[in-house]
């Protein structure tokens, strides 16, 4: 098992009620672990449309993440 | 120069900086809170960046620009927080010797931006109703969009 | 609104007057005098124009972007007299409800004023020559170009 | 006989020593004119890049002048 921290953003934040979630997991992807959130908290938009980073850096949903990992998951972006 | 700004854009001082004895052109672009989107009436908006990686973007894009443009500077801000109808959201400046570069290099920050960096606009509405733009609204089928 | 101005341009003024509840997107060009043109080191600049035609030409380009392009609005101000580097020329303001709109309109018309406008250019040079710019030189079988 | 009044910007005054020319010729456009006053004073630049307007209005280099008129010869632009 790996323990990572997910951070939520915009209106996955809203939804999950938290901008911080810890997760106690077996050892998986970004996307992986974006599936399992997004099914707990009935994410409508898939990562198609989502961008991920993993410790700040913006990743692949295929990175493999590591204990002690912080995830960023990021709804579709709106800037401008 | 990227930034994020929780207060309201100094435009004026921003095109003032740009001055550079070499440039003959300078082209800024403004992204305003307008009153509608997508034919809703929109009373205010709410910004919100992840700010280390929307910097850590938005200094990337400019140094993309500057890379396939011959330009002599480009800067750009962007606002967070809760802005009313008329303020700038996002201003984008660009100086070059020649306007072809400027218009270019503009448009393709501008479009990179929005395209690329962690930041997200709430919308809300004359009738009470908010939501985030271009995401999937939860209890709706429909997905808005920007422009 | 076109304007031939004896005195520097009032940027900051003429983008306060586009604002406009339903504009999302505002696109302003600015022409300055630089310090270098086709390899001449440039001192300063004097413009000319024939403020009559200017002036109906200019409101013209103007209603031709309208007529084009969905704008709320577009201006243009080009100054005349002596010039010093660094100056600001021509200034350029759109708005629109979108951004593809207000680039091709603020592109549009800068370059239609440049072509069509009767407004010339008097170069001074380092060198302590002078010439106008894109008129085949006395004396020479030269012809300057412009930006 | 006609009498025109001819009026040179920029280059063209600076060459004619004069920003105005009364002109008593025998009919013809606005382009004859402009050949006449080329010769005269050597200007460089031909119709081709060169633009005319008669009574404040732009007009073709074909336009036949009338008595009274008056002809703006304007040398190449470079507004901007």
């Amino acid at each position: 098992m790996i323990s990572v921290t997910a951070r939520y953003f915009a209106l996955f934040r809203e939804q999950v009620g938290s901008d911080r979630e810890a997760w106690t997991i077996p050892p998986c992807t970004a996307g992986e672990l974006f599936a399992r959130a997004a099914a707990k908290y009935q994410f409508l938009d898939g990562t198609a449309r989502c961008k991920v980073a993993v410790n700040d850096e913006l990743s692949g949903w295929d990175t493999p993440l590591e204990d002690g990992d912080t995830v960023l998951f990021f709804p579709p972006v709106a800037g401008g | 120069m990227f930034k994020i700004s929780a207060t309201p854009i100094d435009v004026v001082g921003l095109r003032e900086a740009l001055a550079d004895p070499g440039a003959g052109a300078c082209v800024c672009f403004e992204g305003w809170v307008r009153n509608t989107n997508e034919g809703a009436a929109v009373l205010a908006l709410d910004y919100e960046a992840y700010e280390p990686l929307a910097v850590k973007e938005g200094e990337q894009v400019l140094a993309e620009a500057r890379e396939q443009f011959e330009l002599i500077d480009a800067a750009c801000q962007h606002r967070v927080g809760a802005l009313q109808l008329g303020d700038c959201a996002v201003w984008v400046g660009v100086t070059a010797a020649h306007r072809d570069a400027a218009f270019a290099a503009c448009r393709f920050i501008i479009d990179e931006i929005k395209a690329r960096l962690p930041i997200w606009k709430k919308e809300h509405y004359a009738d009470g109703d908010s939501g985030w733009v271009n995401c999937a609204k939860p209890g709706s089928a429909a997905v808005s969009g920007s422009s």
